[in-house]
């Protein structure tokens, strides 16, 4: 694929609005799929099944004073919501979502995604450090704390993935795993991966990305129960909008990143009707998950958190990483 | 080490036997009521603000003995009361509510032994002047009636 | 999980929680001295809507303050109107009807089930789940349901009178609660496996904030507090009063003196309220529900009384010192969460932040109920 | 039983008890006689109260510097603190300090702690080294009646505005 101008320009628009969009609507999803849980009709005023909720709510926060609080780190206050959002939108340059839709396709497009994830913690750093609030302060210490913890099991994971692909092209990986449902990473044995402990590989990974995207069970940074709001307190107006998107722009990052590593792509389970939709319905699917788990569970404690990464995904990860090693060697 | 490994394995299932309830929740159908689309008729002793009862002529039955202003608790009911010419009964010329105070008790309708008040079933009382609140209960009567 | 080591009396920072915090469910702040998440000492600030129901009760006549009873604590406000007519009714000497008794209890036990089952949601809240508070509210609205077709309001109850009951229940009532029964017990099990079983939410709660049975004595702690630290102390039990000793009911104990014990009480508490629910409605005697001879005025002898109930919120004491007159002299409201609450001040130095809202939310505090 | 254990070792604190007709005291439940001359204030000493009609088994009166020695006797009987407050007896020009204590056991028994002390300079000792749980109590008492607790750590309004310099529960307060 050659690269031209307009080459990039549309695949920037549509990356940012793919990302604005589902933001916008994954909002929607979680308030109706929250309300269905615990038995209500959750917004259904605003159009047909409340449809026309996300952008009134988008127009009702820019037309918001963006006020900084005194005393506040000015530059730090206000680049710390851009650099929520920025890093998702450029990772999803590189995730290809069929053989054919991808604006970017690298070699090195799994590390390309982890080095602009990792940027993810920063945000939440500059917010609660520029923000003056003790509440936002504290929130940012444990979000670092939090996505150093949970960076190394995830990558590990991923590294065990990449040895089985032999690549860390994410076309590639997809590629190796398309041959049929039982190719899939997540299913041990019988495809490529020989190695029965893929399904807590991709467990792991799974939980991690929740924690790498702040989402309950794991949503200590803004543990509103402790910490008010955490980073985001002192943010009103669009400057809490771009955090808010930010985050569920994360969360289909993540998605996308298991279903191409894990769940075999864009490819179809049963050979039927290839492409784009797939993806598509995996993706949904895992978002659905995040939406589910977060209305079922209590939040965990900071250390709770520290613990169940350091005693037991990176260990599990780890022996994971070699016993797959080990299996590569061997047959 | 076994332990470490059932406290993995039972935290695990815990967590799926949780999102198995929720995801059983999910397809039963919503309990709420859209309140101000839909409303819901109160209970037949549902006490909301307090209301003269009219006789067969439609007038109040009120004797205008004091004793309902004298067991509130909070002071909120004023009421006066004239005996017409040729009249042997104090008919009711006044009878005003400060339902800003009022705290629903009920102690002037238990007080009442001519059943000459009771509660109303109104209960969407809404406003941003406190005046609305004062409610001239003689008034409300002369409305329902016309 | 409490460190000393990590703390040292400098470096702190003051946090101040509340009295506008999401934890603190009413006005209610803490100064928390804090070494990074650690608490180095807190103290507790109270008193943002305290209204002065003790100079009330002095001002009112003794039927005036019914009403007050139920502004102290809105989740379980049958209880304190329980305890102050009890006490008014031993003061002066009337005899209560055997139904209104029956229907007291089975009302005051039908209430603390409906303000257990809100603490219960907004205490999983305060962990980060906010479904069980969805699923405990829809159970407690049809108690809600039940007590407004009786006594005609939803939250702030005046139905008990000085010698029986401002009206009786009908049959409709009896077959409600009768199918609010089973249908209960078929949600405990929903919770306990929801939220009881959750590792997540164990995790969180086992262990935390032991409290010494020694500390729950010097503090006067009552309820759950007491209960879940090994303290077998239930006021209808060790007290009793009313017709609580007509029924057969267990008092919920745990040793572990931990946060989870104290949920663990609560919730054991709601499936003994429906044994005596439903032994209430068994065994509920026709009859009158106000006795024939009442004094017009109600005019206790001089003297000093005292009445403690078990509500809700653990043992609710009131005191009348009388002079004969138609209002009360002195009237003391001895509010159960005033002593819990105290005890958090000691309780938490050294918990992590996180610990410590969590050992709020077991408190079961109800901030109306501590200012008074 | 823990009632008689209580009251012997409380009634060591009055070596010579007032020779007082127990009849009358049942009968008139101490303090005010209405009309007729005001009885004259209540003596120090033990009563035992009828638990059926007050509420309580044990009443003792003390005066303020026995206090210490009698709350000390209810924590080593395992008695928790239920509650403080105050009385205004504005006719005998005295304030006066009830305590409640209980137990938690089965073996019921309620005991009362009351002091009288001078309208003008009410002044009793803290509790609060025993029963740390006295503390919000006394701070209460405090707000309400102006009674001073002598070695309180904090003794500040705690229910009433940190700038409250009123009493309302004296009989002579008007808001």
């Amino acid at each position: 694929m050659r690269l031209t101008l307009l080459n990039v320009i549309v695949a920037v628009v549509l990356a940012i609005a793919f990302a604005a969009l589902n933001a916008a609507y994954l909002v929607w999803a979680e308030r109706r799929g929250a309300a269905r849980i615990q038995r209500r009709p959750g917004p259904n005023i605003n159009g047909p099944f409340g449809l026309l909720q996300p952008p009134l709510d988008g127009i009702k926060l820019m037309a918001k004073q963006l006020t900084i609080p005194g005393g506040a780190d000015k530059i730090m206050f206000i680049t710390a919501p851009v650099l929520a959002m920025f890093p998702a939108i450029m990772s999803f340059v590189t995730i290809p979502f069929s053989d054919t839709i991808v604006a970017k396709n690298m070699s090195v497009g799994v590390l390309m995604i982890f080095a602009f994830a990792s940027m993810g913690s920063m945000s939440l750093l500059f917010a609660g450090w520029s923000s003056r609030n003790k509440y936002s302060m504290m929130s940012s210490v444990r979000a670092v704390s939090q996505a150093v913890a949970y960076e190394i099991p995830m990558l590990i994971t991923t590294i065990t993935v990449v040895m089985i692909a032999g690549s860390t092209d994410l076309m590639e990986i997809v590629h190796q795993q398309s041959r049929s449902i039982l190719h899939w990473n997540i299913f041990p044995l019988l495809g490529n991966s020989h190695n029965l402990l893929m399904p807590f590989s991709f467990l792991i990974f799974f939980i991690c990305t929740l924690a790498e995207t702040n989402r309950a069970p794991f949503d200590l940074g803004e543990a509103e129960s402790e910490l008010v709001a955490g980073f985001h307190t002192e943010y009103g107006s669009m400057g809490f909008g771009l955090f808010f998107m930010g985050e569920y722009a994360n969360i289909v990052i993540g998605s996308c990143m298991t279903t191409i590593l894990f769940l075999g792509g864009w490819s179809c389970p049963f050979g039927l009707f290839p492409g784009v939709w797939w993806f598509i319905l995996k993706l949904y699917l895992l978002i659905a998950t995040f939406i589910w788990i977060r209305w079922t569970f209590p939040r965990t404690t900071i250390y709770g958190l520290l613990n169940l990464s350091w005693k037991i995904l990176i260990p599990l990860s780890l022996f994971n990483l070699l016993f797959t090693a080990g299996l590569i060697k061997v047959f | 080490m076994v332990a470490y490994f059932t406290e993995i394995f039972t935290g695990l299932m815990s967590l799926f036997i949780g999102m198995g309830i929720t995801f059983k929740e999910f397809f039963k159908p919503t309990v709420t009521v859209s309140y101000p689309y839909e409303t819901l008729t109160m209970s037949a002793r549902y006490r909301g603000h307090i209301e003269l009862v009219e006789n067969e002529e439609g007038n109040s039955q009120c004797v205008v003995c004091g004793l309902c202003e004298k067991a509130c608790p909070s002071d909120c009911i004023t009421l006066a009361g004239e005996k017409p010419e040729g009249g042997k009964k104090k008919v009711l010329t006044k009878y005003m509510l400060d339902f800003t105070k009022c705290s629903l008790c009920g102690s002037c309708v238990e007080s009442c032994s001519f059943g000459a008040i009771t509660f109303s079933k109104e209960y969407n009382l809404a406003s941003t002047k406190k005046e609305d609140f004062y409610f001239d209960l003689l008034k409300r009567l002369e409305e329902r009636n016309t | 999980m409490n460190s000393p080591i990590l703390l040292q009396p400098d470096e702190t920072f003051i946090l101040n929680v509340g009295p506008q915090h999401p934890a603190t469910h009413g006005v209610l702040r803490v100064k928390m001295e804090m070494n990074g998440e650690y608490i180095v000492n807190a103290e507790t600030v109270i008193g943002y809507i305290h209204r002065m129901h003790e100079k009330m009760g002095e001002l009112k006549t003794y039927p005036q303050f019914l009403m007050n009873l139920s502004r102290m604590d809105y989740l379980g406000a049958l209880g304190y109107s329980h305890g102050h007519v009890l006490l008014v009714e031993k003061a002066s000497g009337i005899v209560v009807p055997e139904r209104a008794e029956y229907i007291r209890a089975i009302m005051v036990e039908l209430n603390r089930i409906a303000s257990h089952l809100f603490w219960f949601g907004a205490f999983v809240m305060d962990l980060g789940g906010f479904s069980p508070l969805m699923y405990a509210l829809q159970d407690r609205e049809h108690i809600l349901d039940m007590l407004e077709a009786v006594t005609g309001s939803r939250l702030t109850y005046c139905y008990f009178r000085f010698g029986g009951l401002y009206n009786d229940v009908d049959d409709d009532f009896i077959t409600a609660a009768r199918q609010f029964i089973p249908r209960m017990r078929k949600s405990m099990k929903k919770y306990h496996k929801l939220v009881t079983g959750n590792i997540i939410f164990r995790k969180r709660l086992e262990g935390i904030a032991p409290l010494s049975k020694e500390m729950c004595r010097k503090y006067g702690a009552s309820s759950a507090v007491a209960r879940g630290s090994g303290i077998n102390f239930d006021v209808r039990k060790n007290e009793p009063y009313s017709v609580y000793p007509e029924f057969d009911f267990d008092v919920p104990v745990y040793h572990e003196c931990d946060s989870l014990a104290r949920y663990m009480v609560r919730m054991d508490e709601i499936e003994q309220s429906l044994r005596i629910v439903e032994q209430g409605l068994d065994k509920l005697p026709g009859g009158p529900i106000m006795p024939d001879k009442k004094p017009k005025l109600i005019k206790p002898p001089v003297g000093d009384y005292y009445q403690a109930v078990e509500t809700a919120r653990g043992s609710f004491g009131i005191r009348l010192v009388s002079d004969g007159g138609k209002n009360p002299y002195r009237l003391k409201l001895r509010s159960p969460t005033y002593s819990n609450m105290h005890l958090f001040d000691e309780a938490c130095r050294g918990m992590m932040i996180m610990d410590a809202l969590a050992f709020m939310g077991s408190l079961d505090l109800v901030i109306p109920e501590i200012d008074r | 039983m823990i009632y008689e254990k209580i009251k012997t070792t409380l009634s060591s604190l009055f070596p010579d008890p007032v020779p007082v007709p127990p009849e009358e005291e049942s009968a008139g439940d101490d303090q005010e006689k209405k009309v007729k001359s005001p009885p004259p204030p209540r003596q120090d000493g033990l009563l035992e109260r009828e638990y059926s009609v007050h509420g309580y088994h044990l009443d003792a009166q003390i005066s303020p510097a026995q206090l210490i020695a009698a709350v000390t006797m209810l924590d080593d009987a395992e008695f928790f603190i239920e509650s403080i407050t105050g009385v205004d007896w504005i006719k005998d020009n005295q304030l006066e300090v009830v305590y409640d204590f209980s137990r938690y056991d089965f073996d019921l028994c309620r005991v009362v702690i009351r002091t009288r002390i001078d309208r003008q300079s009410p002044v009793v000792p803290t509790i609060t080294s025993i029963y740390p749980g006295a503390n919000w109590h006394e701070r209460e008492t405090h707000d309400f009646f102006g009674i001073k607790f002598d070695g309180h750590p904090n003794l500040i309004p705690l229910l009433l505005p940190e700038d409250a310099d009123f009493h309302p529960l004296l009989k002579d307060f008007k808001a």
